[in-house]
């Protein structure tokens, strides 16, 4: 038990801390190696690791199984739906120069949204893949 | 044989590439064991990744990240496209780890030879 | 030249190591050299992802199935002749072909002289420094569309495979 | 509008797969499905008349030039491809959902048609784009769906066939990319038309060749090239019959379309006809690949395999329209694709109504359904009729071309084997015919009943699909024929 304190202890000071560093690797892709893919598996894992310490009950209630699976084809629709903005806006399929008022703004906008929806689907599906296997266990 | 030397030297990273390449290959081919030949596969598909990535090298060059001062870069498009690849690759990883997860439940076992024993028996 | 070999060396070990166990383990230090390999190779991103993914989430999946499954290989009952030869004809093809490639590391070959110019257009096109991330996000976009895509599909069709339905028999066969 | 037709026409069954996923329910999944199998047919044909009125028509996504960025291309030939392939979504719509009720589980039926929709959206993907790297990400989509979809099967088989489709479409996948990179680094390019005008320069240097090797071998693992099908039969066997009637009559078409784009435009018809011994390789496996796997199929006891086998051995067919490369050689292959596609998709969703009905799948168990299910039957007939080639049906067609291409190389040999070939055909659909008709019903015939209305409409819309186009063929054949000479054959 009482390594499980000092687990616990030590998850409660790391968890943060990787949920941070994947928000710096996910805002920091435009100037350093990093973007929403790679920001995503470390969301993800983060989310893991919760599970694996805390047990999987308390983690669905913190992250909702319904909600991770909801989160898998929002991600995707918040990419597609930015290319259809482009079309909207009177460019072609993501072109995203004339989502902002000029078009390097305009561009920097659209990779930071497309960014984000790529970083939701790829940490909702680690998580939900993690669930459903968990979900087996061993027979 | 000189020149056979020279071409090893100035091809050697290549020459690794398709030796791992063919390694995978052997493996998804010559085994029977479902997890193993999933792991050939990707060991496989990762190796297809020097065979883009070492030509996009450019000698004296850095990472494509522009600063001031740095003229030579390496060549960014291979990059991308083998991101793509590593998120295709692990993609195919977790679907063939699933349906081995659920041909273990309902066969008992994950080695080719024994599956397919088991359904001429039954 | 280190690294390679070391990449080569781990290979034999992933080929005939038999315990499955030591094969995920092998294929994580795998991986890990070739993310080496690839920051060498100026592929920072590409780098880092290869770290994340295959010495990260395939290790975790291939340990988590190994615990549902057992983690033995078992001894081929027949000889390996065919993939013998598969392989070797692959092998001699691409020997053939990869020694007649542009030499290593030079400026002028066709990959840089024929290709796109995005180091020159990133910035003022787009504004951003990391050109991996705007040629990905931008100037090839839908290919990452695509790729985000191919990921869902993975979640669903896992999801349809394993996760046990309401409706009771969790996909068991009958 | 009209000028984003080529992004939608990817996109609307991109978006109707994120709202299945999302509304999970299975009734309402059904009819986002229908409704985006019946978009898509008219996006492609305003496209193909587009194509057929002002010439090739060209997208470039994110407004980047072709060069830097990723370009949609739609000519007559994959005009022609994306009218089949979402034609034939739009006519397995209103079948597949009694089918899909009645063989996957209620609670997996809106995950089934997110795969169904993804798988469509990979297809039209391949099919449209112009750009080598993009068609292997879109490939990559049709493949993972597809393997799911075939583990859905009922019998536990269906799951080991789902994992060695996985293993071998990978590796067919792997060697397209392998042969992908090998052009980029020696041209620095990955648009396919940038690709045939830098390729000439470099066509006959090492790594040109290998690449041309590795990316047939890879699209030959995709379209089941006989000896590489052996993934098809169990794939076909055990999947839903709504998934196997998808595949058979979309996603061979799909790799046969993208073997003859690298072929024959990236490559170029010169350099790999006239200088390569192609005509000759490609001939002997599309010939063993006819008669071996039609030999097989007489042999096989379950119906969907034998028609499985059969459809390897169509693959040949068509495949042997590629190989001879002329252009009446590539009409015949081109209408063969049309032909099996309507044929094959009828007898498979026939099938699908049999199993619906009787839960028998044993050639022996279904002696006598005929009786009991009378129209479902006759369309198997008809089907039955024009994969055989019986004149009057699209089947005699595209064969007849073929025999003339034969003829016109002066290879009376070949044209013998098609004619013969075409008996091997005639066994094994009168054995099932004669089981149908002729014999005492079974047990499990007695039970059955006719087939539903939604079933019956689109399996008689193929069968009469067949013997229309038989009858009258200048539709495809025109296409076909504009298809040929834009890519240089004579």
């Amino acid at each position: 038990m009482r390594l499980d304190v000092i687990l616990r202890i030590t998850a409660k000071l790391i968890l943060p801390m990787m949920l941070l560093f994947a928000v710096y690797v996910q805002f920091h892709g435009d100037y350093g190696p990093g973007g929403g893919f790679q920001a995503g598996v470390i969301a993800g894992a983060t989310v893991i690791l919760y599970a694996l310490i805390y047990g999987l009950g308390a983690t669905m209630v913190v992250v909702p199984v319904a909600v991770v699976e909801a989160l898998i084809p929002l991600g995707v629709l918040v990419y597609a739906a930015t290319g259809v903005m482009g079309l909207l806006t009177g460019g072609n399929f993501l072109d995203y120069s004339h989502l902002a008022d000029d078009e390097v703004h305009g561009q920097e906008w659209g990779v930071f949204v497309v960014e984000l929806g790529v970083f939701v689907t790829v940490a909702s599906t680690m998580v939900a893949i993690f669930y459903a296997v968990a979900g087996r266990g061993r027979r | 044989m000189k020149e056979l030397v020279g071409n090893l030297a100035a091809h050697f990273n290549q020459w690794i590439t398709v030796f791992l390449m063919v390694s995978g290959l052997y493996i998804v081919i010559a085994r029977g064991n479902m997890i193993k030949k999933l792991i050939g596969l990707s060991l496989f598909q990762t190796s297809v990744y020097l065979l883009y990535i070492s030509p996009g090298k450019i000698l004296g060059g850095t990472a494509p990240i522009l600063e001031d001062g740095v003229s030579v870069y390496a060549n960014p498009l291979p990059h991308v496209l083998i991101l793509t690849a590593i998120v295709v690759g692990v993609a195919t990883l977790a679907l063939g780890l699933a349906l081995v997860v659920r041909i273990n439940e309902a066969y008992g076992t994950i080695e080719e030879d024994e599956i397919f024993e088991r359904d001429t028996r039954g | 030249m280190m690294l390679l070999s070391m990449l080569a060396v781990t290979t034999v070990g992933v080929v005939r190591a038999r315990n499955l166990f030591a094969v995920a383990v092998l294929s994580g230090v795998y991986s890990f050299l070739m993310a080496s390999v690839l920051i060498v190779l100026d592929a920072v991103d590409v780098a880092m992802t290869e770290a994340t993914v295959g010495a990260g989430i395939s290790m975790v999946l291939v340990l988590g199935v190994l615990h549902l499954t057992k983690t033995d290989e078992a001894r081929p009952v027949h000889r390996a002749l065919l993939p013998l030869f598969v392989a070797t004809v692959t092998a001699a093809i691409l020997v053939w072909a990869v020694s007649a490639l542009p030499p290593f590391g030079i400026a002028d070959a066709p990959i840089h002289v024929a290709g796109p110019d995005y180091l020159a257009r990133s910035l003022a096109e787009t504004g951003i420094a990391n050109v991996v991330t705007s040629v990905l996000a931008s100037y090839r976009g839908f290919d990452t569309l695509g790729e985000t895509v191919v990921i869902f599909t993975a979640g669903i069709a896992v999801l349809m495979l394993l996760k046990r339905t309401p409706s009771g028999r969790g996909g068991e066969s009958s | 509008m009209r000028e984003h037709l080529p992004a939608l026409q990817v996109l609307v069954p991109l978006f109707g797969a994120l709202l299945c996923a999302l509304v999970r329910r299975p009734r309402a999944a059904w009819l986002i499905a229908a409704v985006v199998s019946w978009i898509v047919p008219v996006i492609a044909v305003m496209l193909l008349a587009q194509v057929l009125g002002t010439g090739v028509v060209s997208y470039h996504l994110g407004g980047w030039d072709p060069s830097i960025g990723i370009e949609y291309r739609v000519d007559a030939l994959n005009g022609l491809i994306l009218v089949l392939v979402s034609g034939m979504a739009a006519v397995i719509a209103p079948f597949a959902r009694r089918s899909v009720a009645a063989e996957v589980e209620t609670g997996r039926v809106a995950w089934f048609y997110t795969m169904y929709l993804l798988a469509l959206t990979g297809l039209l993907g391949i099919a449209i784009t112009g750009d080598a790297f993009n068609a292997f990400v879109f490939l990559e989509i049709s493949s993972l769906s597809s393997y799911a979809l075939i583990a859905l099967g009922s019998h536990r088989r269906a799951l080991v066939a789902a994992y060695q489709y996985l293993v071998l479409g990978t590796i067919g996948a792997t060697f397209y990319v392998i042969g992908v990179g090998l052009i980029y680094v020696m041209t620095g390019t990955l648009n396919l038309g940038l690709m045939a005008e830098r390729i000439g320069a470099v066509q006959s240097t090492r790594p040109v060749l290998a690449a041309l090797a590795f990316i047939t071998v890879g699209i030959s693992l995709k379209l089941a090239l006989f000896p590489l099908h052996v993934w098809l039969p169990n794939a076909y066997a055990y999947a839903p019959s709504t998934a196997t009637v998808f595949m058979a009559a979309t996603a061979t078409k799909v790799a046969i379309y993208l073997l003859v784009r690298f072929l024959f435009s990236v490559f170029g018809v010169g350099f790999v006809i006239a200088d390569l011994p192609v005509t000759p390789i490609l001939t002997v496996f599309s010939v063993a690949a006819i008669f071996a796997a039609a030999t097989v199929a007489v042999f096989q006891s379950d119906a969907k395999r034998m028609f499985a086998y059969s459809s390897v051995a169509q693959v040949g067919y068509i495949t042997l329209g590629v190989a001879l490369a002329t252009a009446t050689s590539l009409k015949g292959g081109l209408i063969h694709i049309v032909g099996h596609a309507l044929a094959k998709g009828g007898l498979f969703m026939a099938l699908g109504a049999v199993t619906m009905r009787s839960r028998a799948f044993d050639i022996d168990d279904l002696c006598g359904i005929g009786r009991r299910m009378p129209l479902t039957m006759a369309a198997v007939v008809v089907a039955g009729l024009s994969l055989i080639g019986v004149p009057g049906t699209i089947g005699f067609v595209s064969k007849w071309y073929l025999v003339v291409a034969a003829f016109e190389r002066g290879w009376w040999w070949l044209a013998f084997l098609i004619v013969a070939s075409s008996l091997i055909t005639v066994v094994y659909i009168g054995r099932f015919v004669e089981a149908a008709w002729f014999r005492e019903p079974s047990a499990a015939a007695m039970g059955a009943t006719e087939a539903p209305v939604s079933m019956l409409v689109p399996i008689w819309l193929l069968a009469v699909a067949t013997v229309f186009l038989g009858l009258d063929a200048r539709l495809p054949a025109g296409i076909a024929e504009q298809a040929a000479s834009a890519l240089g054959l004579r």
